[in-house]
């Protein structure tokens, strides 16, 4: 298809198509107004049964665990999918940067910037790790605490030189860590079958509302999922830096 | 409320589309899956909203409060991952492309065909 | 109307942003914009009673998002279009 | 616990060979998701048979339904897709064993994707939620899509895995888009309940959109017209290992979610529009048969040629779904399992010829696999089983689909399959007389393929190792003996029926009540001259295409359309998506100004 007839053609299609969002969503009660029962239930059963103050958490690795479960392997399925992309070429000829058009150097980084970095590491570092331990109290959980933790330690590396920090956070270490985060997920699942009840039914005492010892196995799981998303996202954007960072270094 | 948010979600649907079609680069057709992605966040997110009620977090407040749809909130929160993790590899795929091709004008990869 | 207006503001600022995701063709500039759209979008899920998605939006869309998008460019630019 | 093995064994594997990457040999790796998949395989089997009765309803975390809500998430396993699972599980350690000798440098990555893809294909099967089912089709996808570009420095498999990222990916989001629509109105995710919502409420726009972006969402995975053009272009590229669990099962994924949200969801709302909808589906499916069949005859690639092949056979698939009796989904059920068997038998001598000549091209091959005796055989007979010979699994299914429409206003379905199995017959049949027997002149029309494949093993070109030798002849017999298991038809339409039981699938997932059984199958005797005939029609078929250049030139004469049809698979993404929007947007307003 040529430029010209592709765009007529699609936008003949995407007529048709608004015609049918249109047909749908104007069926649709007005936002706001639309009814669940589903919703309310759990919203209503999630602090007097699960002791979580989070209802979203609650429906994220309680209720609904298992969808998380998926969730989190898709992550890991994916970094892995991204080494496997970025990975060597053995055939790829070492040091051929001469027919690079483009081949500035990257400039090194400022000492203004290495001692900002050095100075959020450890702030970016406990939010993280606030937000990881409270997901079942507060906003958060371990998702959104494991991409802040691996902001924390990717700004580690703008401190030092891509070398060193090889040296202080060896990727063998970080692949670990991210497969055992998502392992974790699928133990204490079974776990709690070990101990006589289903896949990812609690089996631990369920603490005090509102504290973080509260919500049973899902503030495990909070831990496991941190740890997972944390290395997974770490690895994904090293992956992308490993070139570049090769140039810098010559 | 109203139907805009619906109208809203359609109108991101329809502006990513347009952007795959007519794109002349892999990596801003990369950008533009997320923003057909965001058309399903606004769409759940208008279908959880509850107009006069509050988020679903009882840390401050009883937990009898009437909240908003705690469900539909999961599955953003899904979403969202899933939306991340797919542009890691589409954009992986694309630096690859350019690898092997010189190019990231979709015209101009011919490698498959018939 | 005035009654939402916070909610139906955000909304059409969403969809302006999204529009001019799709019409900065050039990938640099783009990274910078949907930036800013991943910011507001996290915004619209505050304003809509979500903070749990809103902090996982933007910690995603505003921070790790881009910041992919400006390593796959730069691994570009670094190879050069081949001859 | 049981219930949960067949995804919790796969995917602590893939965390296992991620973390011990660098630890262990590639040996070690290999023999450990051997392992972990053939405990799969065990235990799909197991779950097969204990299904067989009722219906395992399984609730995670023990969040069992409240006044009919459902609030957690269940599997609810059966035979169709348990059994489904267990051919997924089958065609991984088929992949497994011929990749020990194959890939040379596969990294343990490919080992641990392998098995969050097998995790993601049994999850899908066994889901009875629709959320659920969606994180199991991304997670299914992401781990496709890293597969499908495992070679790297090749630029036409980067392409083609981008084409199928991109497709399936926006795909995906109708999905969503559909599974928010639906939630929207029943408030619930689950399918059984989300059933029985729907059949109180009426059928408006919204449903029938939301059935239109559900449904064709699934069937760019399934690969029908026109969202198939992504999958020639995939299964062209990927390593040869994973085309068989692409063509085998993967596909047949998305035709299995079609049938399980028609039955657990519309089926009851939708009655009355029973015979349109029958109508719309065989349409679609036998444009599908068709057009895949030619575009296969024109492949001189003969992987494009089998991906071309599975593009058609998946059409009748959805032609047997879209019968809506049992018969016709037991026959689709028995189709995908012998053709998964064949297809991805085929596919192995396929990655046999790219091992030991370094090329898929008829052309270029020419005779030079005249002395590869047994790897001929192979071929010969797994070509021959595309049509459908008596005692094969596709006959089986065939008979019964054929059965299904029979004496209704769709008989005519039965011209299309025959057509359908006569013609990707004849193709892989001309292909293997070429290269095993040197049959046929060299170089006449046909698709010139632009991109040349680059072999995949490194070493030991002048042998066919056994590990390569014997997955595709088990497969290869085992699809086409699969008609001789004499319980198997009545078992697949007992499953069937219970399939398409939806009150009492309802009753079963939501009040945990056993399923009534079914009705006693009406005995269909196998008919073995349709299978005889087309078999035949096959062989003559491409006997007349290799002996004879006058019956070539007019073949020949095809190829102004032809070329047209070339162009229309053009490899940009753009084109693809343009196809995609249009395919959804008339699906979604057909179904919408029909039905409601």
């Amino acid at each position: 298809m040529t430029r010209g007839f592709r765009r007529i053609f699609f936008l003949v299609s995407a007529a048709a198509l608004a015609v049918s969002f249109f047909l749908a969503y104007s069926q649709l009660e007005p936002a706001g107004r639309v009814h669940s029962e589903y919703g309310d239930m759990v919203n209503a059963l999630t602090v007097p049964e699960l002791h979580i103050t989070d209802a979203v958490s609650a429906v994220n690795f309680n209720v609904r665990g298992f969808d998380t479960l998926g969730e989190e392997f898709i992550l890991f399925a994916s970094v892995v999918g991204v080494l496997l992309l970025m990975r060597r070429q053995n055939e790829e000829p070492a040091g051929d940067h001469e027919d690079r058009i483009d081949g500035r150097i990257v400039p090194p980084v400022s000492d203004a910037v290495r001692v900002m970095a050095m100075l959020l590491v450890a702030p970016t570092f406990l939010f993280g790790i606030y937000i990881v331990t409270h997901g079942q109290v507060s906003p958060g959980g371990g998702f959104q605490g494991g991409v802040i933790l691996a902001t924390a330690l990717l700004l580690l590396y703008l401190c030092a030189e891509y070398n060193q920090f090889r040296r202080a956070v060896p990727q063998r270490l970080v692949e670990v860590g991210e497969a055992l985060g998502a392992a974790a997920y699928i133990l204490i699942g079974a776990a709690c079958a070990g101990a006589g009840g289903l896949f990812l039914q609690n089996f631990l005492p369920l603490g005090k509302s509102g504290s973080i010892t509260s919500g049973g196995i899902v503030a495990l799981i909070d831990l496991g999922v941190g740890l997972e998303v944390c290395g997974g996202v770490a690895l994904a954007v090293l992956a992308y830096l490993e070139e570049l960072v090769e140039e810098k270094e010559q | 409320m109203n139907h805009l948010p619906y109208a809203v979600a359609a109108w991101l649907f329809l502006a990513g589309l347009w952007g795959v079609i007519t794109s002349r680069n892999l990596i801003h057709l990369v950008i533009c899956i997320g923003v057909i992605q965001s058309s399903s966040y606004v769409l759940l997110l208008a279908i959880g909203y509850r107009v006069g009620r509050v988020a679903p977090v009882f840390v401050d407040i009883p937990a009898n409060t009437q909240a908003v749809d705690p469900i539909v909130q999961a599955l953003m929160l899904t979403d969202i991952v899933v939306e991340v993790t797919v542009i890691a590899i589409l954009l992986g795929l694309a630096v690859q492309i350019h690898k092997g091709h010189g190019t990231l004008n979709p015209d101009r990869l011919s490698k498959v065909s018939g | 109307m005035s009654e939402y207006m916070l909610q139906n503001g955000i909304l059409v600022f969403v969809a302006v942003a999204a529009t001019a995701v799709v019409l900065t063709r050039d990938p640099a500039s783009q990274a910078i914009v949907v930036s800013f759209y991943g910011l507001l979008l996290g915004i619209m899920f505050l304003i809509f009673q979500a903070p749990d998605v809103a902090l996982s939006q933007i910690v995603v869309g505003a921070i790790a998002l881009p910041l992919m998008i400006l390593l796959a460019l730069a691994r570009v630019r670094k190879q050069g279009p081949r001859t | 616990m049981l219930p949960v093995c067949p995804v919790i064994i796969p995917l602590l594997t893939a965390a296992l060979l991620a973390a011990l990457a660098k630890a262990i040999s590639q040996r070690v790796s290999q023999w450990i998701a051997l392992t972990a998949t053939l405990a799969t395989l065990i235990v799909n089997s197991l779950l097969l048979r204990a299904s067989a009765a009722q219906p395992i309803v399984y609730w995670f975390g023990n969040w069992r339904p409240r006044h009919g809500v459902a609030l957690g998430i269940s599997f609810t396993i059966e035979p169709i897709g348990a059994g489904l699972a267990a051919l997924a599980s089958l065609l991984t350690l088929a992949a497994l064993v011929f990749s020990s000798e194959y890939f040379d440098t596969a990294g343990n990555h490919f080992h641990a994707l392998l098995m969050s893809f097998l995790a993601a294909m049994c999850g899908f099967c066994l889901t009875g939620d629709l959320f659920n089912m969606f994180v199991f089709f991304e997670l299914m996808s992401a781990a496709a899509f890293a597969l499908c570009a495992y070679k790297t420095d090749d630029p036409g498999s980067l392409q083609g895995a981008l084409n199928f990222a991109v497709t399936n990916t926006i795909a995906a989001y109708f999905v969503l888009t559909g599974i928010a629509l639906l939630y929207a109105r029943t408030g619930a995710l689950n399918m059984a309940q989300m059933g029985r919502a729907l059949a109180e409420g009426p059928v408006d726009s919204l449903v029938l959109t939301a059935f239109g972006f559900l449904i064709c969402g699934y069937l760019v995975k399934a690969a029908v017209v026109p969202f198939h053009f992504w999958l020639a272009d995939a299964h062209a590229v990927a390593p040869t290992p994973v085309c068989i669990l692409f063509s085998g099962v993967m596909v047949q994924m998305g035709l299995f979610a079609l049938a399980r949200i028609w039955w657990a969801v519309f089926a009851n709302t939708m009655h009355p529009h029973l015979a349109g909808m029958s109508r719309l589906f065989v349409a679609v499916g036998a444009i599908t048969a068709f057009a895949g069949a030619v575009m296969c005859y024109l492949q001189r690639n003969i992987k494009r040629l089998l991906a071309f092949s599975t593009i058609s056979h998946a059409g009748l698939m959805a032609i047997g779904i879209g019968l809506f009796t049992p018969e016709g989904l037991a026959g689709s059920a028995l189709y995908v399992l012998g053709h998964g068997l064949v297809k991805a038998g085929l596919f192995l001598v396929a990655g046999i010829l790219l091992h030991r000549f370094e090329s898929v091209n008829e052309n270029d091959l020419g005779d030079k696999g005249r002395r590869e005796r047994w790897t001929a055989v192979v071929w010969m007979a797994g070509a021959a089983g595309l049509a459908g010979p008596p005692f094969s699994g596709l006959a089986a299914g065939d008979g019964l689909m054929d059965a299904a429409a029979h004496g209704t206003a769709l008989a005519w379905v039965r011209w299309i399959a025959m057509f359908a199995a006569v013609v990707t017959s004849a193709a892989a049949l001309r292909a293997g007389g070429r290269i095993f027997f040197g049959w046929g002149s060299r170089g006449d029309r046909g698709s010139a393929p632009k991109h040349e494949e680059k072999p995949e093993t490194q070493r030991g070109h002048q042998r066919t190792p056994a590990s390569m030798f014997l997955p595709s002849a088990v497969l290869v017999s085992a699809g086409l003996l699969l008609g001789l298991i004499p319980a198997l038809r009545s078992a697949a339409i007992t499953a069937a029926g219970n399939f398409e039981n939806t009150n009492g699938y309802a009753a079963r997932v939501l009040e945990g009540e056993p399923l009534a059984a079914p009705r006693a199958p009406a005995r269909i005797p196998p008919r073995t001259s349709t299978g005889l005939f087309t078999a035949i029609g096959a062989l003559a078929l491409a006997g007349a295409h290799l002996f004879s250049p006058r019956l070539r030139e007019l073949s020949n004469i095809g190829a102004r359309p032809a070329a047209l049809l070339h162009r229309i698979h053009s490899g940009h993404p753009g084109d693809y998506v343009a196809f995609l929007t249009f395919g959804i947007a008339c699906f979604g307003l057909i179904c919408v100004y029909c039905f409601r």
